[in-house]
């Protein structure tokens, strides 16, 4: 434990504007504007909505943080996401029992992380090829053997996942509350389990974890497994929400959103730092942006644009304030 | 398949790896420094006998009695071979295994007994005897084949040939213990019916029990020998090192076979008593005088090793004379009257050393 | 010797092993993955896919290669610099789009369209290596973000300008010909990715700014501690990937006019995957555009043949990725294993035999037996000499070795207790002969023959000799320069231990036992070398007979001496004069009675003898057995021979324990003594010869009185 | 029992299809008629390239069961290219296509300029080109498709009805279009502003791109009513993605208040949407017709007496309004009805 409680102090250092703390000002920032510009921003019900809008992708984040701070990168989750939960669909339409469907799903997510988790850890192969590659796979796996529909229904029958689409508890739409929950989760599991510090202890030095006798490979196996069972799970969340799955989402941007959710938050891609509050920050950011920025009726595509400016922005800063150590660099670290 | 992956490989049975020097078995030069009690051939088999301690030197019996901080030995008797263990009952009975395959008992009940069959086979190799009570005596015999003169060729050739036997001494009749060992060496009586010996080829001690044998301490670096009491605990001497060169050849049946056909065993690639001391000696790499110095952890076939065990048979401490030393080959470590003694069989030296040291 | 063992010497006669090693250690070995990948993929798609190898099948490709290599040659730099850009698709995008609506839109001239295609491509790599080169922020993340601003540019200039733009084809001849000419049958793309490969590959390997791209790559600290200008070629880095990127984009519009705004979406992807097919390591400093260029052809043969096939959905990209799995699992794990298999295999050792050991008993009445002669030699130098492989004497009658530190250090006479560092040379001086200047001509293991006259001034005489034909590995430098002897017509002969190893792996080579060494003959006059003897078993000590007509050279593995006749009848011939030494010789110097002295540096044992007839023994014990713990000679023993000039032994030396001279190197006498050098030994000893000529000195046997 | 009904017309046609299946391969000669053996020969084992922007939704692969059947009965070969959504996969195949010369193409683009140059290439390699539902800049031998326009007239008409003067309502309507580059979205916009201009009282309040994807869709709409509780109306520009809306309208607890309009090729789902209110107005393209169009011209074009690039014809299909008052079994049809009998 010494050595994790070592690396949560590298993670808040004493007092110096940490990325956490910059984010969570733009967002302040950012909230006050919208609030002054967009109409109807300002508002119990569309800051309820907006936390709505992104709590799946927060979930996402979620699933990436594990990852990225033991010092990988998964970029087959939303291929891993959409290909489970579109055949828990179809098997789900085709008549399975409901629990078996989604034991199915989940277990195909967890074998994809297991089979990512392998190669990386015992085939020693860069995380972000591995993922890269694997997630061209699955996609065109899944696409070619398991799902044909491009967009996947849910069945009439499938009312309790709609109810839990669209359900409020105490005003709060469960969504976000399983977003919550999955945070909870993941905190615990990070600060206060031994796999957790390890992870941490991984991402910070993985020559030192192995020396001190953490069993790195089976924890590398394990962050993958976790995080691509959590994509699953969050693919759940989309079905319910919009009562589909669209094989589509894997064109689409996704993947960006979710790393820049993790990294702007300010879980460094070097590993071993951060933890799940950066992830909320960096949530809340991004869900700002979108929100208010669809309020104010900006078109998708210049959404893009002022995203991007103001992820920049966010990055220069943080850089400026906590400026790259040439000495102490790791190589490779990009 | 499996055992052809790791012949390629050079792992699982192939592997040549052998354990480190590490922890209890830290290496010192504790034995190196120690003082000679006496000097003598060959010397082995100490064994307390009351107010004196037996050993033996080539084919003579000898005891060594403590005059203050002198040592003083007198020849007791000599016989045909060299002896190659001694049991004292502790009542004035003794006895002694000889080289040419005897074991005789000298005074006490069964004085004049002369055993030289066991089970109607002619005993070759007893390695160690031990009283347990009047008219019982535990036998150890190293191998069906080689005299315990000529260990270095049971041990390349891979021998499993030694047994343990219990022998009543009033009627002759012998039961065997144990079978297959591997050249049981060491022979203590734990307690009442607890018989514990070393296989030395096996590199550990084990404990018979009811004809098979339960391992008590495996993975010894070296080829453990004679095992005495200490308290409550045990001395385990070791009289030669293990060596991934050795280990290797082991393995490499037809060069090892060769080699026995071919070469004198004191110029085989195998553990010894003592080495470097003739230019026909294999020699390792790491064993080259390096500016007029032989670095004491290189490799080596011979070394100096003494363990304390506690009662649980885990090392607690231990006394080394490393390559390059003198004082190797220690064949036999006992505790005597508040001293260390141990016989470098190879340094021709009986050891002294404190208690606490 | 039985049947078996004729055929294990057969065997190793006739197959010779050590190619494979010498093989693996050439460095265009690592391009033999991404070559061979293509190989399977050109053979499986032509025989599976249709019209594979069909003419416009072939051009099309090529057409693509000439873009998506752009792109990838351009990714290629900046990964080799350390760094990613993921933002080469938008950028190729946003030049797509550019030049069309410059040259459709607004119908500007071509040249103009292409100038603007190339600012806005640079203008945005200026950006990303302004952000990453010097405010130094994560690549990986900045060009993410980069990506996505500028895709979004590209997809809202679409919608703007996407309608009005006319999508007539430009009935311009320039603008078709960029687009679907061609010169001497090749796509016009194609023929400008060749000059840019070339480009490219000069500028990597032969230019300034791509030894410092490299260098960054290889390792940033480092580079920035050598004082290369980190931040600026990291900034460069990017800039050519966005220029090419550039390039790639006019291409694609010329060839497509598509102003779609999908244009350029995955391709960093596809760009990656062919880096990595081609064995660009992510972690920078390794790769080659010649690689680069293999795998985009790979990729893009796969993933046209995949099209063409029409998979159904999806099976496309199952193939592709599981494609880019496999690629990167065997690249990872070939460059990571390659030196483990070099380490195995190299080492590979023959048959030998030698005849059984004469006896060296101390009672046996043979000349070789052992005695204490050697013990009496007074220390010269005691614990000051580290590494005297050999000792020398000047005309003054100085005494001159080497040290492992480089120097040449000089003993002065008469009582050598006074020394002092002659000269400086780098490399550990071996053998040495010193010439009618007093000028000592050494030989420095690793680097060659040197010459350092009285004036302390170090001149490399030969590092040098012509490269055997047939030989896998250049064998044209000198590795391990051994011992040395000037000729009568001054010409100077060395030996050159072996061509396989250098100097701290010569137990290797005695494991090897193949005849890896040679004797190479330097002739001042020309100043050239050539190889005049080789394939010889660890030549070693060299000596020219006192009569100057032959030289003696040790094979010290061997246990031989043999005489290489320089002039008369057998002028070129070499006869053996002593075998079967119980030790292994190494230096031989002429002594006062005519003789030769040799010094041997080790004993035979019976059990290294016996190896010497099982090769597969040997390797596997390099392979599977610390390198320390090996079986070598018993070099802890010292022994020095008398032969005559006909070679029979006359007297034997030895210090048996090894006390004082274990492996002894070399010996010379001078004015009635024996001095006694040894490479591990911390003395040189002197030992008095009570029947020598005290008046003898080396010089003056060489060189006359003067 | 109104379904089997409905399925009465149908089963004919199939039984007819079958019976001249049966002629042509029984009674060749008799059936003689001076073209008959010609035309059939003419067909037989040509190649026709089918390829959608991406197969696995109802509109495409509607299209592929309708040529099939005909293949299967006239002999001819359909060779599908799936880019699967990917564009620059679609110009990859787009050149394969080029390459393997087929007889004829039949391709949906993805938007208005990506696969025009490569149409010209294939028409110039010889290959008639026939455009389905979307229209590249670079004009195809034949377009077969919904006539996006007056899609969007329609649904912007009903809007209008359910929104305009006299309906009291707030006039807020937000439009969600597909892919913005693609010339269904665009054209049907182009409709529905046109309808707007002459009805200043409807205020657009968000007019914003799904990409076709319903999660989009969805998430914009969200906002949308959470911006303007007082919205009035959506026009979805494709059934496929409207379902989002669907949904947010649904979770909004805004079913039945706010006016959802959208168009698509009359699937099933999207009748029984229309039947549980999710859609309150959608205007069908029948894809039956489309599927017989596309035959036509297929069998037309096989026979091989056009010459590629000369023609510019259009076959704008029919639409269908359909709503809770005139929705009947018939006005929707299921995936395995055209698989058994389409086009």
């Amino acid at each position: 434990m010494s050595q994790g409680r070592a690396v949560a102090d590298r993670a808040r250092p004493h007092w110096r504007p940490t990325q956490e703390h910059i984010v969570a000002l733009t967002a302040c920032v950012l909230f006050v504007v919208f609030a002054g510009l967009a109409p109807g921003f300002f508002s119990v019900s569309n800051v309820v909505s907006l936390m709505r809008s992104v709590s799946i992708l927060g979930v996402l984040a979620l699933a990436m943080s594990i990852v990225v701070i033991g010092r990988g990168i998964d970029l087959a989750i939303v291929p891993t996401m959409v290909i489970s939960v579109a055949f828990l669909i179809t098997l789900y339409a085709g008549g399975m029992p409901a629990y078996l469907a989604i034991l199915i799903g989940l277990g195909i997510a967890a074998s994809i992380g297991l089979i990512q988790g392998w190669l990386i850890a015992y085939a020693d192969v860069p995380a972000i090829f591995t993922t890269l590659a694997m997630g061209v796979t699955v996609y065109g796996f899944g696409l070619f053997f398991l799902v044909s529909k491009d967009v996947n229904y849910l069945p009439k029958e499938a009312v309790l996942f709609r109810e839990v689409g669209s359900t409020q508890i105490a005003g709060v739409p469960s969504l976000v509350l399983i977003f919550g929950l999955c945070a909870l989760l993941f905190h615990l599991f990070l600060k206060f389990t031994p796999w957790g510090r390890f992870i941490y202890a991984l991402g910070d030095n993985p020559d030192a974890a192995r020396l001190a006798g953490i069993s790195v490979r089976h924890i590398t196996v394990l962050q993958y497994v976790l995080a691509s069972v959590t994509a699953c799970g969050a693919g759940l969340m989309t079905a319910a929400s919009v009562s589909s799955m669209s094989m589509r989402i894997v064109n689409s941007t996704m993947i960006y959103d979710i790393l820049l959710v993790v990294v702007i938050g300010g879980i460094g891609l070097t590993g071993g730092k951060g933890g799940i509050r950066n992830v909320i920050a960096g949530t809340v950011l991004i869900g700002i942006l979108i929100n208010g920025m669809t309020l104010m009726d900006i078109a998708y595509t210049s959404q893009n644009i002022v995203k991007g400016c103001v992820l920049l922005l966010a990055i220069i800063i943080d850089t400026l304030l906590n400026p790259r150590d040439e000495q102490t660099a790791q190589q490779g670290d990009i | 398949m499996i055992k052809f992956y790791d012949w390629l490989r050079g792992s699982g049975v192939y592997a040549v790896t052998v354990p480190p020097m590490d922890g209890a078995l830290k290496p010192n030069d504790l034995l190196e420094t120690a003082s000679i009690a006496t000097v003598a051939a060959q010397p082995d088999n100490l064994t307390p006998d009351g107010s004196r301690v037996l050993f033996s030197t080539g084919n003579t019996l000898m005891s060594l009695e403590r005059m203050g901080e002198k040592w003083s030995a007198q020849s007791i008797a000599s016989f045909a071979a060299a002896i190659t263990c001694i049991g004292a009952e502790g009542r004035g009975g003794i006895a002694i295994g000889i080289d040419d395959g005897t074991v005789l008992l000298k005074g006490g009940k069964h004085d004049g007994l002369r055993i030289d069959k066991v089970a109607d086979r002619p005993l070759v190799c007893p390695t160690a005897c031990a009283f347990a009570g009047e008219n019982t005596l535990i036998l150890c015999l190293g191998s069906l084949t080689n005299p315990a003169s000529r260990w270095k060729a049971d041990l390349m050739e891979r021998n499993e040939t030694g047994s343990v036997w219990s022998i009543d001494l009033a009627s002759g009749a012998a039961t065997r213990l144990a079978d297959r060992l591997a050249f049981p060496y060491g022979l203590q009586i734990a307690g009442p019916g607890r018989i514990v010996v070393t296989e030395s080829w096996k590199h550990r001690v084990v404990e018979i029990v009811g004809g098979k044998v339960k391992e008590l301490l495996a993975d010894l670096p070296g080829y453990p020998a004679r095992l005495a009491r200490s308290g409550d605990g045990y001395w385990l001497s070791a009289f030669a090192p293990r060596s991934q060169m050795v280990e290797f050849v082991l393995r490499e049946r037809k060069f090892c076979l060769g080699m026995m056909a071919n070469i004198d065993a004191e110029y085989w690639m195998a553990p010894a008593l003592i080495s470097g001391r003739n230019h026909l000696e294999p020699l390792q790499g790491g064993a080259i005088r390096h500016l007029g110095v032989l670095k004491p952890w290189s490799p080596t076939r011979s070394y100096g090793l003494l363990v304390e065990l506690d009662a649980a048979f885990k090392p607690l401490r231990s006394l080394h004379s490393r390559a390059g030393g003198r004082h190797h080959g220690i064949t036999s470590g006992i505790e005597f009257d508040g001293a260390i003694l141990a016989t470098s069989k190879g340094g021709d030296a009986v050891l002294a050393l404190p208690r606490q040291s | 010797m039985s049947i078996g063992e004729n055929l294990i010497r057969l065997r190793y006669r006739l197959i010779p092993d050590q190619i494979i090693g010498e093989l693996l250690s050439k460095s265009w070995i690592d391009t033999c993955i991404p070559a061979s990948l293509l190989a399977v993929t050109v053979v499986v798609f032509a025989a599976i896919a249709p019209d594979f190898l069909s003419l416009d099948n072939l051009s099309d490709t090529g057409r693509q290669l000439g873009e998506l290599g752009f792109i990838a040659i351009g990714l290629t730099v900046v990964l080799m610099a350390g760094g990613i850009d993921l933002s080469v698709g938008s950028i190729y995008g946003l030049c797509n789009f550019a030049t069309l609506e410059a040259f459709q839109g607004l119908g500007l001239p071509l040249w103009l369209t292409f100038l603007i295609s190339l600012g806005l491509g640079g203008l945005v790599g200026t950006i990303n290596g302004l952000l990453i080169g010097y405010l130094r922020l994560r690549a990986f993340l900045t060009t993410l973000v980069t990506l996505i601003i500028v895709r979004a540019i590209v997809q809202t200039a679409a919608l703007t300008f996407g309608e009005a733009m006319t999508g007539v084809a430009p009935d311009r001849s320039a603008w078709d010909f960029v687009g679907d000419g061609t010169i001497a049958g090749i796509p016009f793309s194609l023929v400008a990715l060749a000059i840019l490969a070339v480009a490219g590959h000069l500028f990597l390997t032969r230019s300034r700014l791509g030894w410092h791209v490299q260098a960054v790559g290889g390792s940033r600290r480092s580079a920035l501690n050598a004082g290369i200008p980190v931040r600026r070629t990291v900034f460069l880095s990017y800039v050519i990937s966005g220029l090419c990127c550039a390039v790639a984009g006019f291409l694609y519009a010329a060839r497509l006019t598509n102003a779609g705004p999908e244009v350029g979406n995955g391709t960093e992807i596809m760009a990656l995957t062919a880096a990595v097919l081609g064995g660009i390591s992510l972690g920078g400093g390794r790769g080659s555009v010649s690689k680069v260029l293999l795998g985009t052809t790979v990729v893009l043969l796969i993933t046209n043949s995949l099209v063409a096939m029409g998979l159904r959905s999806g099976g496309t990209s199952f193939i592709l990725g599981l494609v880019l799995l496999l690629a990167v699992v065997i690249d990872v794990r070939w460059t990571k294993n390659r030196q483990k298999i070099l380490a195995r295999v190299y080492i590979s050792p023959t048959y030998f035999s030698l005849p059984p050991c004469p006896s060296t008993a101390k009672d046996s009445g043979s000349v070789f037996a052992a005695n204490d002669a050697l013990t009496s030699a007074e220390p010269i130098g005691l614990n000051a000499v580290d590494g005297a492989e050999d000792v020398i004497f000047d005309s003054q009658g100085h005494l001159y070795t080497g040290s492992r530190q480089g120097d040449v250090i000089r003993f002065l006479a008469p009582d050598y207790a006074k020394s002092e560092i002659f000269a400086h040379i780098g490399g550990h001086p071996l053998g040495m002969a010193i010439d009618a200047q007093d000028t000592i001509n050494v030989c420095v293991s690793g680097m060659g023959l040197y010459a350092v006259d009285q004036k302390r001034e170090v001149r490399k005489l030969s590092d040098q000799t012509n490269r055997s034909l047939f030989s896998i590995r250049d064998d044209s430098r000198i590795r391990f320069a051994d011992d040395v002897d000037i000729a009568p017509d001054g010409r100077m002969y060395f030996s050159e231990a072996t061509v396989r190893f250098d100097i701290y792996e010569w137990a290797s080579d005695g494991l090897e036992l193949r005849g890896n060494g040679r004797i190479i003959a330097y002739d001042p006059r020309t100043d050239t070398s050539r190889t005049v003897l080789s394939n010889l078993i660890f030549p070693n000590g060299i000596c020219v007979s006192h009569d100057g007509r032959s030289l003696l050279f040790a094979e010290t593995w061997a246990c031989r001496i043999s005489r290489y006749w320089l002039e008369g009848p057998q002028a070129g011939k070499v006869e053996i004069i002593t075998e079967n030494l119980p030790g292994y010789p190494d230096n031989i110097n002429r002594a006062s009675d005519g003789n030769y002295w040799i010094a041997l540096l080790g004993m035979r044992t019976p059990v290294l003898d016996y190896s010497l007839k099982m090769p597969g023994f040997r390797k596997r014990m390099a392979q599977r057995v610390a390198f320390d713990e090996w079986i070598y000679p018993n070099l802890n023993t010292g022994m020095i021979v008398k032969i005559s000039d006909s070679g029979e032994v006359i007297q034997s030396l030895w210090d048996s324990t090894g006390e004082k001279h274990p492996m002894i190197t070399s010996m010379r006498e001078h004015a009635g003594n024996l001095y006694i050098g040894g490479i591990f030994n911390n003395r040189i000893g002197r030992l008095p010869l009570p029947n020598a000529d005290p008046a003898w000195t080396g010089p003056r046997s060489y060189w006359g009185g003067r | 029992m109104t379904y089997m009904n409905a399925l009465k017309p149908l089963c004919f046609a199939a039984l007819t299809a079958t019976a001249v299946t049966l002629c042509s391969a029984a009674f060749a000669a008799p059936a003689e008629d001076g073209l008959y053996a010609e035309s059939f020969a003419a067909m037989k084992g040509k190649k026709v390239v089918y390829m959608p922007n991406a197969l696995g939704y109802d509109l495409t692969e509607g299209w592929l069961a309708g040529l099939k059947n005909e293949a299967a009965r006239l002999g001819f070969e359909v060779i599908v290219r799936d880019p699967n959504w990917n564009i620059d996969a679609g110009v990859q195949a787009m050149q394969a296509v080029v390459r393997e010369k087929p007889d004829l193409l039949v391709v949906q683009p993805p938007d208005v300029t990506s696969y025009s140059r490569l149409i010209q290439k294939a028409q110039e390699a010889g290959v008639p080109v026939i455009e389905v539902n979307q229209m590249t800049t670079a004009v195809p031998d034949v377009f077969v498709g919904a006539d996006w326009y007056a899609i969007g007239v329609a649904n912007g008409e009903a809007v209008v009805k359910a929104c305009g003067q006299g309906s009291g309502k707030s006039g807020k309507v937000a439009i969600v279009q597909g892919l913005i580059t693609a010339p269904a979205s665009i054209t049907q916009v182009r409709g529905i502003n046109d309808v707007f201009a002459k009805h200043p009282e409807i205020k657009v309040v968000s007019n914003q791109a799904a990409d076709w994807t319903p999660s989009k869709s969805n998430s914009i709409t969200t906002t949308v009513l959470q911006q303007n509780p007082d919205l009035c109306a959506i026009i979805e520009a494709w059934d496929g993605q409207a379902v989002g809306s669907a949904t947010a309208i649904h979770d909004a607890g805004k079913q039945g208040q706010v006016f959802l309009a959208t168009s698509g090729g009359g699937e099933k789902t999207a009748c029984d949407n229309v039947a549980n209110g999710s859609f309150t107005h959608y205007v069908s393209f029948d894809l039956w017709d489309q599927d017989r169009d596309i035959n036509n011209l297929v069998k037309l074009f096989l026979q091989g007496k056009f010459s590629p690039g000369k023609q510019k014809l259009a076959l704008y299909t029919p639409n269908h309004e359909i709503t809770k008052e005139n929705l009947s079994a018939r006005s929707c049809w299921t995936m395995d009805e055209v698989k058994k009998s389409g086009g």
